[in-house]
């Protein structure tokens, strides 16, 4: 199934210079921290806790309505950092979903209402299902499927998922429309 | 990420029978084949930890009994045991059901690398019974060696025998022969009294997962922190000519491919660009379909609908299509043919859209499937046969051999 | 094997100067002899090169052994050079049970990994044993034999693909002996011809039970989650017409035994501390968390004065009275309210094993009844041998006690049948480890699996699959005997 | 019996120690009664409604829900809230108590009677009313604390059906994470001060 078109009026989104749109209903703090590689959707009710560390997220992401992206705590010997959150490219975080991850490499996709605890790592092509909660510290490797509470791996994902999904990233910014002038691109 | 796509709808058909969808298909380049995760042999071609990511080789993993050394897994509910640091000693603690060595009466460590795992008690007693049965091994093969031995050595024996060489070689297999001193057998004893079995047994319940994670300690031992099991990484071979399908890169994570042949790739992908509006018995209900060529090499194409049993059955007549390739930079003609503008909706570069008359009748509501058969031609650049060979067996690769797809899509 | 082809194989091996170190001495030349038999002809590879120099570490540091001893290779740094050489592709070892399957690498002395029989497919549904095992009786498998060699398949490859790559090893299977032909035939194929594995061979669980304990004659009974099948095994020889097998002495049995038990005497503690009789709801959580399956894996099996006071307790109406109890209540905390298992669950669900009158819907005899009957079948002279090398193997097994009650039913039904089977009744068990009869038998294919020439004879491998051979099976003896 | 007395005790210490602490802090009551300790940050998105008393401290997290409007909320010292927390008093008129040192995740939503201290009330946790947590508590992520349900100290809630372990390691005091939140957050968010207080009585 391609992506249906989405269309958003204007008023409520703002466009940056490097594509980004991002809804102006959103709770980000701490914006001079956040470093957006360009081309990223970020709906309404998005929180990015950029006051306590940095947060980079890649290019092509989508972060879907009320999803949380919080720096996570180290206690390295005897002195606690907020290490900051990397998020890779074409990331697609469904809604209410809390990332107190350390790391999210690229190509990956969070299921709706997944929590993920406190410096967990998730990496490339890996999926999480729908309502999975990662406890903290937990590390998974390329190309898992990750699901239940407390998150196991139960399968691996397709060999072609980089290109799946640098091309549904790609659809899904194009078929993001603003509301007059539709052209129709399907 | 097929979950987005909504991949699972539509079902291609591998050249094994098996309907699966197209980003678990492969495409063995040599025998021009579909292949399917079944029909394809995997194998082992790195040993990693899957939390620490550090590869280990076959024998190292083997001799660390296939358990990463510096990883642990939380005894009681089998997840992330971390580190925590106290007065520079570490003690492990459990983040979900705060389990902590300290609960294991396992004092603070100064390296965090090997925590103290239960040893096998009577491993001397069965490294004794293993060398016996050696023992036993190499005398129940001497006979046979002998009997082979004597057939190859009749033939020259009188000539060996001349010189009493026979004698020598039998002296020589008798010494090969150990003498035997029989082990003791392990003598049966007495039935244990229900007492001694239960006896400071902790009365919190422990589940058979607990057990089976680690069968050595007993009930009335305390749990001790789990190794975590190595894991292998898994390389796609191709049955038929053991061609390697799919192999992924030095070093154990990355995500890119040293060699890849994807279906998605020498096939046209189909996907529905439009959900199905509501089926209604009798009336013609419209499918809109998208044809992307990925591959690197134009494809002239006919979709011929199918109606085999249980298919809805499909008004259209055979479409002709040919997609230039996705890399081919002449964008190619962007309108669209008169004669067939009432199927094509629209045509972008290398993609384009179907619309597909369908007529559901009364068994097909329950499952709505539409069949199709895709054949199509490329242009030669998908065998990887050597360029001798290609011109020595044109009809094998060349560029007139047909490739059809089989697919089925459902509608519901 | 001769002198002279050992003497080009020595050259082969590597550079002159080890030749040199190997050829002069007569015990020396044997060991090159087991020693080149496993090594390749082609280039010496790094990692061999690192073995290699372990081994001569290894015999550096037993330098001073003499010959004979130099094969009974006690040492275990030497030992485990020799075994991590010869078995650089050391064989494969499965067991699939009904309820845990046990995989591992041969030599080894417990199962590298213990899991489920059962795995979750792309759709997240819950593959279960039982339909993995479906083939096992023709009647109840619906569906076709390619959909259950489909499962088997898959659960066959997630095992294989965890652990070991299995494409160069030989792959043994620790079958119980009656497993049925067609789930044979179907695991022949997915392992020959789909896994591709070097080569397959099965192996009977009631031999094997008898290899770690290295004893010739032995009682085994294998208490598994389906069935429960004695043999008897005198010098080696599996005595196939004695045996006895039952159906209501397993762990599901026991675990429908629970869950009558829970139904009748189970309470659910609210959290102002009072007590009511369980409901749906509550089943649905008990349910969620296996306790059923954690109930019967800590039950304890009384002796016979403290089962008969538990009968009376039973049979008592109205007011019960007062027993003295060996585990206590236990307050099981799920969902807000704690779930009460009284200790009657604890000691006494394991009365089915030995009173035919708790299993309603069965037709077979209590436990001890018929390891009696298997005895008085054998011949008089193999009686007395029987009873003092009772080998117990299987999960359900490791309850506490079991033996002891076992050995008293045993004697008591011997005075009452004035027979004198049983004066002596003793048990192969390994006990400092408890869970041991969990995984006996595969210890034993184990051990077996690292005899090299002894594998590769027995086994069959895919061409031979392919002239349409199966794998050796005792039937075949039988067939060859009419 | 000893429950009921028990929590007598603590709501009589707890009143005691509110009257010292509004005398220091006359200057920040105003007619709702929200009191907050000088030293306590609280960001302005964070939503107090009601008679709050938040002591020495604490750090509030943008876009919580204090809802004191049944009854009142006393807050000891050293709590974390975390952003989209909500603590609502359900019962009528009982004062609902909090101890101190304290992590409520995000979207933790407590209702309980009273809450002991250092304990760490998971993301999605949700304490019904009613309930009560002791010390040393945690209640792991989208975890339920039933109604009327009282936990022992150093009880681990876990797991998709709530399953209740006793441990033996107490829970890591938030102090430097504390110490961290107090230097960050007033740079980045404009503080709960008395004007806001005053803006919220209206």
């Amino acid at each position: 199934m391609d992506l249906p078109i989405v269309y958003y009026n204007e008023t409520e989104w703002a466009k940056t210079h490097t594509g980004n749109k991002v809804n102006k209903k959103h709770a980000i703090a701490g914006t001079q921290n956040i470093v957006i590689a360009g081309k990223t959707l970020i709906e309404e009710g998005v929180t990015i806790r950029g006051d306590l560390a940095t947060v980079k997220i890649g290019k092509f992401c989508v972060l879907k309505a009320r999803c949380d992206i919080r720096p996570c705590l180290k206690i390295f010997s005897k002195k606690p950092t907020m290490c900051n959150v990397i998020i890779g490219d074409y990331v697609y975080i469904d809604e209410d979903c809390i990332v107190n991850a350390a790391q999210i490499f690229a190509f990956v996709h969070l299921g709706a209402r997944a929590v993920l605890g406190n410096g967990c790592v998730i990496r490339e092509c890996s999926r999480v299902l729908p309502d999975t909660v990662v406890s903290p510290d937990a590390v998974f490797p390329p190309f898992s499927t990750i699901a239940g509470n407390p998150a196991r791996v139960i399968g691996t994902e397709p060999m072609c998922t980089e290109n799946l999904m640098t091309e549904a990233m790609t659809m899904y910014y194009d078929n993001f429309v603003p509301r007059q002038g539709a052209t129709l691109v399907p | 990420m097929s979950a987005l796509l909504q991949y699972g709808k539509i079902k291609y058909e591998c050249s094994c029978g098996k309907w699966r969808t197209l980003p678990d298909l492969f495409f063995c380049r040599h025998c021009f084949k579909i292949k399917c995760d079944d029909c394809s042999c995997r194998e082992i071609d790195a040993i990693f930890c899957p939390r620490c990511l550090d590869t280990s080789s076959p024998p190292e993993a083997r001799l660390k009994k296939h358990k990463c050394t510096s990883c642990n897994d939380c005894p009681n509910c089998a997840n992330v045991l971390s580190a925590r640091v106290e007065n520079e000693k570490y003690y492990l603690h459990c983040h979900h059901c705060r389990w902590s060595t300290r609960d294991a009466k396992q004092e603070d460590r100064e390296s965090n690398k090997s925590w103290p795992t239960k040893e096998n008690p009577v491993t001397n007693h069965l490294n004794e019974v293993t060398a016996y049965m050696k023992r036993m091994e190499v005398i129940e093969n001497a006979p046979k060696d002998l009997k082979k031995g004597k057939g190859k050595a009749w033939s020259a024996i009188h000539l060996k025998d001349k010189f009493g060489v026979q004698q020598m070689v039998e002296k020589r297999r008798k010494a090969m022969v150990p003498e035997m001193n029989p082990l003791k057998a392990h003598d049966p004893t007495e039935a244990p009294t229900l007492e001694e079995e239960i006896e400071n047994r902790s009365n919190v319940l422990r589940s058979l997962d607990q057990i089976i994670m680690q069968p050595l300690t007993n009930s009335n031992e305390l749990l001790l922190p789990v190794k975590v099991p190595l894991q292998g990484r898994v390389m796609v071979r191709c049955d038929e000519c053991e061609r390697t399908l799919v192999k992924r890169d030095f070093g154990v994570a990355t995500y890119k491919f040293k060699i890849s042949s994807f279906a998605r790739e020498f096939i046209p992908d189909i996907r529905m660009s439009r959900p199905v509006g509501e089926l209604k018995i009798g009336e013609t209900a419209h499918v809109f379909l998208s044809v992307t060529n990925l591959s690197s090499s134009p494809l002239e194409l006919t979709i011929t609908p199918q109606s085999g049993e249980g298919t809805i059955k499909c008004s259209n007549e055979p479409i002709q299509l040919n997609l230039p390739s996705s890399k081919s930079i002449d964008s190619a003609a962007g309108g669209v043919h008169a004669e067939q503008s009432d199927v094509i909706v629209f045509r972008q570069h290398n993609r384009v859209g179907l619309r597909l008359d369908v007529v559901p009748t009364e068994s097909d509501l329950t499952s709505p499937v539409l069949d199709l058969l895709l054949n199509y031609k490329q242009d030669g650049s998908f065998s990887i046969l050597a360029a001798s060979e290609k011109v020595l067996k044109p009809e094998e690769s060349g560029v007139d051999r047909i490739l059809s797809a089989h697919l089925r899509i459902n509608l519901s | 094997m001769t002198s002279r082809e050992v003497r080009v194989r020595c050259e082969a091996l590597g550079p002159r100067r080890h030749t040199a170190v190997f050829a002069h001495d007569f015990n020396k030349f044997f060991f090159s002899f087991l020693y080149s038999l496993k090594i390749k002809r082609d280039k010496l590879s790094s990692n061999t090169q690192a073995v290699l120099e372990s081994l001569k570490a290894a015999r550096r540091s037993s330098s001073g052994v003499s010959t004979s001893s130099i094969l009974s290779v006690s040492s275990t740094a030497l030992s485990q050079a020799i075994s991590s050489i010869d078995n650089g592709k050391s064989a494969v070892i499965v067991e699939v049970g009904s309820k845990l399957t046990k995989v591992g690498c041969a030599g080894e002395l417990n199962p590298r990994l213990i899991i489920r029989t059962e795995y979750t497919d792309d759709n997240g549904k819950l593959v279960t044993a039982d339909e993995i095992l479906a083939l096992n009786n023709r009647k109840t498998a619906s569906k076709s034999i390619e959909y259950y060699e489909d499962l088997l398949h898959k659960f066959l490859k997630m095992i294989f693909l965890r652990v070991l790559a299995p494409t160069d090893r030989p792959v043994i299977v620790v079958e119980s002996m009656f497993m049925s032909e067609d789930l044979r035939k179907a695991m022949t194929k997915v392992i020959v011809e789909r896994i591709r594995c070097k080569s397959l061979m099965f192996m009977p669980s009631h031999v094997c039970a008898t290899f770690p304990f290295n004893t010739q004659n032995a009682l085994v009974v294998d208490i598994g989650y389906s069935e429960c099948v004695a043999v008897p095994i005198i010098e080696g020889v599996t005595m196939l017409n004695e045996f006895e097998s039952a159906r209501s002495i397993c762990g599901r049995q026991l675990e429908r035994r629970v869950r009558e038990l829970m139904e009748k005497y189970g309470q659910v503690e609210e959290l102002g501390g009072e007590r009511r009789a369980l409901e749906e709801a509550d089943w649905e959580d008990i349910n969620n968390i296996r306790l059923i399956e954690t109930l019967s894996v800590s039950l304890i099996c009384l002796d016979r004065e403290r089962s008969e006071k538990w009968k009376e307790w039973e049979a008592a109406e109205g007011e019960k009275p007062s027993i003295e109890v060996l585990c206590e209540e236990n307050l099981v905390p799920v969902g807000g309210k704690s779930i009460v298992v009284p200790s009657v669950v604890f000691e006494t669900s394991v009365e089915i094993f030995f009173d035919e009158s708790l299993n309603p819907d069965s037709f077979d005899m209590s436990l001890p009844k018929i390891l009696h009957r298997l005895v008085s079948k054998c011949s008089i002279d193999l009686r007395k041998k029987l009873f003092p090398n009772v080998l117990l193997a299987g999960g359900v097994s490791t309850i506490p006690g079991l033996m002891k009650r076992l050995e008293q039913e045993i004697q008591y039904i011997d005075e009452k049948n004035e027979t004198k089977f049983a004066e002596v009744v003793k048990f192969y068990q390994f006990s400092e480890i408890k869970n041991s009869p969990l995984f006996v038998s595969w210890v034993g294919a184990s051990l077996l699996g690292s005899l090299r020439e002894t594998i590769e004879r027995r086994s069959l491998t895919l061409d031979e699959w392919r002239t349409g051979k199966l794998a050796a099976d005792w039937t075949d003896m039988i067939v060859k005997a009419r | 019996m000893n429950a009921e007395y028990l929590w007598r005790s603590i709501v009589e210490s707890v009143a005691r120690s509110n009257l010292i602490f509004r005398k220091k802090v006359h200057i920040m009551t105003d007619s709702s009664r929200v009191s907050i300790a000088t030293s306590t940050i609280v960001c302005v998105e964070a939503e107090i409604k009601g008679e709050v008393i938040i002591k020495e401290g604490c750090v509030v997290h943008p876009h919580v829900v204090f809802d004191a409007t049944n009854g009142p909320i006393y807050v000891g010292e050293n709590n974390i809230f975390e952003e989209f927390a909500v603590i609502r008093n359900n019962s009528e008129g009982q004062p609902m108590i909090i101890g101190d040192s304290n992590i409520f995740q995000v979207h933790s939503k407590c209702s309980a009677k009273y809450v002991g201290s250092r304990n760490v009330i998971g993301v999605h946790a949700h304490l019904e009313d009613g309930c009560s947590v002791s010390d040393d508590c945690s209640i792991g992520p989208k975890c339920r604390v039933f109604s009327k349900q009282n936990l022992e100290p150093s009880v681990a809630v876990y797991g998709p059906s709530n399953s209740h372990r006793v441990t033996s390691t107490p829970n890591l005091t938030p102090t430097l994470q504390l110490e961290f939140l107090r230097k960050i957050l007033p740079s980045y968010h404009h503080l709960y001060n008395k004007k806001k207080v005053t803006a919220a009585a209206q």
